[in-house]
């Protein structure tokens, strides 16, 4: 198979907090409210939980988009979990955007878990924004692209 | 190498509709560790169930996959179904096939590869995973009521009544709280006390109840179902046993010039004093910054006259040590300082009073006896005017952001009861808006209105200047006449903010429990969980967790109270076993995962360890498994990865990664 | 941006203040000393802006009646301060006038034996910016 | 120097401290190394000058387990990093009998070097008592002179101050050597495109060996055992095989320090291939700085750091495109 040929199917990882988030996703799938198969859920307890090491290892694994969801700030389960997910992802992200990394292949986005209309909403639109960009090239272990 | 078997449910055709099932068992069967796959219609039905008991038991599972519904579904029923297999429950981990892919795509290959990298990841997953047993913790049956307000005080009598054995921590010398200090109550205007002090007595008589008033709490340790609380009985210098209550030493007390806390300041006591008549306990305590006595050592007075010989000027505070099973807050509120609000003249004028002096002037135990009277002459007011919104809905530093939700309503009541004993004096209330959601509660503003003939004016004070002659300019606004107003008034009331009671603070702070910026008690959920502090084992109960009035808070009480009981009612508690933990090897004892643990899981402890040889003793972090709730702060603040989370661990979520990048 | 948009944003920008925080207590105009020479009342300044009125504002006797005394600046509880929008629409009466500032030389002649001595001592301290 | 080898010799007499932590000099006449001292004689190996540049802090922590106390020899930059360990409980300060030392601007070899002055036999100027404001480089070439300014590390040009932060006492002057903002570097790849950012970061980081010199150094990866170490990541020190590994490993290596980084500059300066490890650290600093208030780690030993604080306005993650 050759690489011009091949359709682009990006690789998408969502972390999603269990209380509001993977319930919102939840809710947008017993909803109906479709969005691309490219992105695939992480169940994590809250979005504190998601070490900014998983994001890289994502990247480094091929992945062409990371996105995390967390309850709104304010209404974490475990009351200030997502405050400081917050500042460690805008962090992150400054920093992976420092070095050159496109910024829209990160994305962080508060879903309610009764937000499943913008759960859908939100996927297809990172997913979207992802096609857009294509292919992931300036990070990522090169072993892992076919 | 784990032995994993993977379940694939059809869920009637919700999943097989648009997820080739077959297809993923095929791709199953290629994973490592895998050495069962199978799919059924139904797996959380009795026969699917069933199946997978089978499977656990005829191929010695050692762990296993559901791909099925949302784990939020069935998580727990696919969890007992293993146990009661064998298999440990946290062994077990659910691919979401059906909520997060064939609901919400359409195309088989596409939704088949998808469910299929799902399954692979929690395959993945499972491989890491490691059996978890849940702790056990045991529960101490006595609960903690720290404040002797209403509030505290039905917590208290509901969970006694349950049969628990209860405290009350009371700062001040009596129980009785705001309540006490009010007149009459919205809407049915029934005298407060009438109905306050039979509950008071009934708390006093109960043999589960144990009150320690003029006490403090002082420090808190331990956790949900567990905790030890230092209490200090502060010196009454009156023996509590011996003591009749007679009151002769009030009466003789030289001393007679403190102001009175119970009146708000607007009269004095005695140095030895009980706030109000119906104080209970009735035993006075001495204000030590008051008695000539202990400022000057002579006097002695009290001693004197007490024929039980209760005083005891050589008393000394006492530290009270006990353990609590629950604790609940009802530290309830105070108002606001208005020395910022300059414009009101709240300072400058004795006739210019909050809401709450009002309550006192109007009761007949006040510093005027029940008579309406200006308090700078003792004139009969002909002109008074009320001013809601002091302080509430403030956007500046002078007041607070949120609405204070009673003043609406006690100034309704108070015009009304004003116009009703003095039907020749005007009332005017200056409003922003009248806010009166609740049972009879508009019918009681009206009737304000059109029985009483209150005059209400829409639009806020500007000033209140106090004239030469005594009386009040009211400079106001009427934003429905679009005209200014000046009105002499004889006396202004103002609907002065709520704050929670200062000392909650501190009390969080002991109690780990949070407090929001306007130092409201935190819920543990906004709608579902309102009575709940997020820290376990604290409840909350009034004014403390935001504005509420009187029903409100016996209900929100009554509920505290409930909470507190499903907790004593346990021998013992399971503790869930996915929670942090920290490597030793690993730990730098840096401090860093305790700044960010919401629950003050995490405490350090000198460990003596043999790091491959090098034995020394190392300041390592240790979780207290009981407190922690797995949110995993912690293990990501942590630098050296020495905090892991059981159950999503760090290989555990890196294999997810992995698996669905692959 | 229509005109009125744009003027109701430069308010908004010179002023600083946010109009959707007023919860029309009315304190503003319980407040003001000018209230009587009022055709726009202070606290309808806020609702003006809102609705991108500018037109009607500066062309009101209320813009040159306003102390600047700020007493509504000062007791507003909601940091609205209608006495900063009631400056921002001066201040815009200034510039489409072409940018001239008031030159003190000019003053002797415009001034009006009517007008409030307060209201000059704010003029010069806004002016001579 | 002298004052402080007789200040030295004075503690070990008097058993004030148990031995002395400061810097000996080393076979080159540019190359003096971190040294512990024991004995009174043993001092005549003892240097301080504008070589010196090495922090001393990290060696407080296993210091701090030996009996008695040490006496250690720390610049003002030294001191952040200093309290940033007392706050994270890796040193004790009852171990430790601080020296707070002058400092003039510490010396880079390389900077020298770029100015052709190659072969180097002898250095003159570097002590901290001279007052020449130029070094007079012997070689086999011939005698050379080199403005001291010229020679100076990166990180004495946006030096933090000459206040020491924490010490029991202090010996010498300090002089101001600050002449630069130290965000202008990091400013400058902000306003660049992602094409030249990537190229500019490609470039520099495709030198890194992974010799871990930087991790070492640094005061505060002072892991008992680093993440890229252990097996809790799957990330243990893999072959140096692709182009991302030292992308992962620097980025990770700066988000770990991020809010305990006091910006020593011992990283750039260790790094053997001259990779402008500062560039990453400072960058979080600036982001920190803006984003959430202006904060020194080190600068006390209380103060909440940014990554475990917050607030309810914080920032959202967003604001990284809209800044642009």
């Amino acid at each position: 198979m050759s690489l011009e040929n091949k359709e682009f199917k990006p690789k998408i990882v969502a972390f999603c907090c269990n209380w509001c988030s993977y319930a919102g996703a939840d809710l947008a799938g017993s909803s109906r409210l479709t969005y691309p198969a490219d992105v695939k859920i992480i169940r994590v307890p809250c979005s504190c939980r998601v070490n900014p090491m998983f994001i890289l290892r994502a990247f480094e694994k091929g992945a062409d988009g990371v996105i995390m969801c967390g309850c709104h700030p304010g209404d974490c389960h475990y009351s200030t979990g997502n405050f400081y997910a917050r500042r460690r992802m805008t962090l992150l992200f400054s920093m992976l955007d420092y070095i050159g990394v496109e910024n829209g292949r990160t994305r962080v986005e508060w879903v309610s878990a009764a937000e499943g209309v913008k759960f859908s909403e939100t996927m297809n639109s990172f997913v979207e924004k992802i096609y857009s960009l294509g292919e992931n090239v300036r990070l990522g272990d090169l072993r892992c692209k076919n | 190498m784990q032995r994993i078997g993977v379940f694939v449910c059809h869920c009637g055709s919700n999943i097989a509709a648009t997820v080739d099932v077959s297809k993923v068992v095929e791709m199953a069967h290629m994973e490592p560790g895998v050495v069962h796959a199978e799919d059924y219609q139904y797996m959380c039905s009795e026969a699917g169930q069933a199946k997978i008991a089978a499977a656990i038991q005829e191929k010695k599972l050692t762990g296993m996959v559901v791909c099925s519904c949302s784990p939020r579904m069935h998580e727990a029923t696919f969890r007992k179904a293993a146990e009661r297999a064998g298999l440990n429950p946290y062994m077990v981990e659910i691919a979401n096939i059906r909520e997060h892919c064939s609901w919400i795509h359409k195309d088989m290959e596409e939704a088949t590869k998808k469910a299929v990298i799902l399954m692979r990841a929690a395959i993945a997953k499972v491989n890491l995973n490691a059996p978890l047993q849940p702790g056990e913790s045991r529960v101490t049956k006595r609960a903690l009521v720290i404040g002797g307000g209403i509030a505290g005080i039905q917590t208290a009598i509901d969970i006694a009544d349950a049969g628990y054995e209860v405290d009350i921590v009371e700062k001040t010398p009596s129980i009785g709280g705001r309540m006490s200090q009010l007149d009459k109550t919205f809407p049915t205007l029934d005298c407060s006390a009438c109905i306050l002090t039979p509950k008071m007595v009934e708390a006093s008589a109960h043999e589960k109840i144990n009150i320690y008033t003029y006490s403090e709490v002082e420090k808190v340790s331990g956790f949900v179902g567990d905790f030890t609380v230092d209490i200090r009985k502060k010196a009454r210098s009156v023996d509590m046993d011996k003591c009749t209550g007679c009151g002769v030493c009030q009466e003789k007390c030289p001393s007679k010039k403190a102001p009175s806390e119970f009146n708000r300041g607007l009269n004095t006591r005695s140095a030895i004093y009980t706030p109000f008549a119906q104080a209970i306990p009735n035993v006075p305590v001495i204000d030590r910054e008051a008695c000539i006595k202990f400022k000057t050592g002579k006097c002695g007075v009290c001693s004197k006259v007490c024929q039980a010989g209760a005083i005891d000027y050589e008393q000394k505070d006492e530290i009270v040590t006990e353990k609590y099973g629950a604790i609940v807050v009802a530290t309830g509120f105070d108002t606001i300082n208005l020395e910022k609000y300059d414009e009101y003249a709240y300072s400058q004028s004795k006739d210019v009073i909050t809401s709450l002096e009002l309550e006192r002037v109007m009761n007949a135990a006040g510093p005027t006896h029940g008579h309406l009277e200006r308090l700078s002459d003792g004139k009969a007011p002909k002109e008074i005017v009320f001013i809601q919104c002091v302080g509430s809905r403030c956007s500046d530093d002078r007041g607070k952001p949120y609405c204070s939700k009673i003043c609406c309503m006690y100034t309704a009541k108070h015009a009304m009861l004003i116009r009703d004993k003095y039907p020749d004096v005007n009332v005017t209330v200056f409003y922003i808006d009248v806010r009166t959601p609740g049972k009879n509660f508009d019918e009681f503003y009206r009737r304000a209105v059109e029985q009483y003939g209150v005059n209400y004016i829409k639009g806020q004070v500007g000033k209140v200047i106090p004239q030469p002659d005594g009386k009040l300019l009211v400079q106001g606004s009427d934003l429905l006449d679009n005209k200014q107003i000046l009105k002499e008034a004889d006396m202004v009331v103002l609907a002065t903010a709520i704050e929670p009671n200062p000392d909650v603070r501190r009390i969080a702070t002991m109690l780990t429990a949070s407090i929001d910026t306007n130092n409201f008690l935190t819920e543990a959920h906004a709608k579902l969980r309102p009575v709940e502090s997020p820290t376990a084992g604290i409840f909350l109960s009034g004014v403390c967790q935001g504005p509420k009035d009187i029903p409100e808070t016996v209900a929100q009480a009554g509920a505290a109270a409930v909470k507190a009981i499903g907790l004593l009612a346990k021998d013992k508690l399971l503790t869930n076993p996915c929670t942090a933990q920290s490597d030793i090897l690993l730990c730098n004892g840096c401090s860093t995962c305790e700044n960010v643990c919401p629950y003050g899981a995490i405490t350090y402890e000198d460990k003596e360890v043999n790091d491959h040889g090098i034995r020394e003793t190392r300041r390592i972090a240790v979780v207290n498994s009981a407190l922690c709730q797995g949110c995993g702060a912690c293990t990501v603040a942590c630098p050296s990865g020495a905090m892991d989370l059981q159950g999503f661990s760090n290989r555990q979520i890196i294999a997810e990664v992995d698996a669905i990048c692959r | 941006m229509s005109s009125e948009k744009k003027q109701a944003e430069l308010i908004k920008e010179i002023s600083g203040v946010n109009p959707l925080k007023c919860m029309k207590c009315g304190k503003c105009s319980a407040s003001c000393p000018s209230y009587n020479e009022m055709d726009i009342k202070p606290h309808q300044f806020v609702s003006y802006v809102i609705n991108e009125d500018i037109e009607s504002l500066v062309n009101s006797k209320s813009l040159w009646k306003c102390l600047s005394c700020f007493a509504c600046v000062e007791r507003c509880p909601r940091d609205v301060k209608p006495g900063k929008l009631i400056d921002a629409a001066r201040q815009i009466v200034v510039r489409q006038k072409g940018q001239n500032y008031l030159l003190a030389d000019e003053i002797p002649e415009l001034l009006d034996p009517e007008l409030p001595q307060q209201l000059l001592v704010s003029a010069f301290r806004r002016y001579r910016r | 120097m002298q004052e402080l080898v007789n200040r030295a010799k004075e503690l070990l007499a008097d058993g004030t401290v148990a031995r002395v932590l400061g810097w000996k000099a080393g076979d080159l006449p540019y190359n003096p190394e971190p040294a512990y001292f024991e004995k009174a004689e043993e001092l005549v190996d003892f240097v301080y000058n504008g070589f010196c540049g090495a922090n001393l802090s990290k060696y407080m922590i296993e210091a701090s387990k030996l009996e008695g106390k040490t006496m250690v020899c720390l610049k003002p930059c030294d001191t952040y990093s200093f309290n940033q360990l007392i706050k994270e409980h890796r040193v004790d300060r009852d171990k430790a009998y601080i020296v707070g030392v002058g400092c003039k601007g510490k010396l880079d070899i390389e900077k020298i070097r770029k100015q052709g002055i190659k072969g180097i036999e002898l250095i003159q100027g570097a002590e901290l008592t001279d007052e020449a404001d130029t070094l007079k480089i012997q070689t086999i070439y011939g005698d050379k002179t080199c403005a001291y300014a010229d020679a100076m590390l990166e990180r004495c040009h946006v030096c933090k101050g000459k206040e020491h932060m924490v010490y029991d006492e202090l010996i010498g002057d300090s002089n101001e050597t600050k002449d630069a903002d130290r965000f202008d570097e990091v400013a400058k790849l902000e306003t660049m495109s992602p094409e030249e950012k990537f190229a500019f970061f490609q470039k520099e980081l495709s030198k890194c060996i992974r010799c871990n010199a930087c991790r070492n150094v640094c005061p505060a990866c002072s892991c008992r055992k680093c993440v890229f170490d252990s097996t809790k990541f799957d990330s243990s020190q893999k072959a140096n095989v692709d182009s991302f590994e030292e992308k992962m490993f620097h980025i990770i290596r700066a988000f770990h320090v991020a809010g305990r980084c006091t910006d020593c500059g011992e990283c750039s300066r260790v790094c053997p291939q001259g990779i402008p490890l500062h560039l990453f650290n400072r960058k979080f600093i600036k982001d920190i700085d803006e984003l959430y208030g202006e904060y020194q780690a080190g600068a006390d030993i209380t103060s909440k750091a940014p990554l475990t604080n917050y607030t309810f306005e914080d920032a959202e993650p967003s604001i990284v495109g809209k800044r642009g």
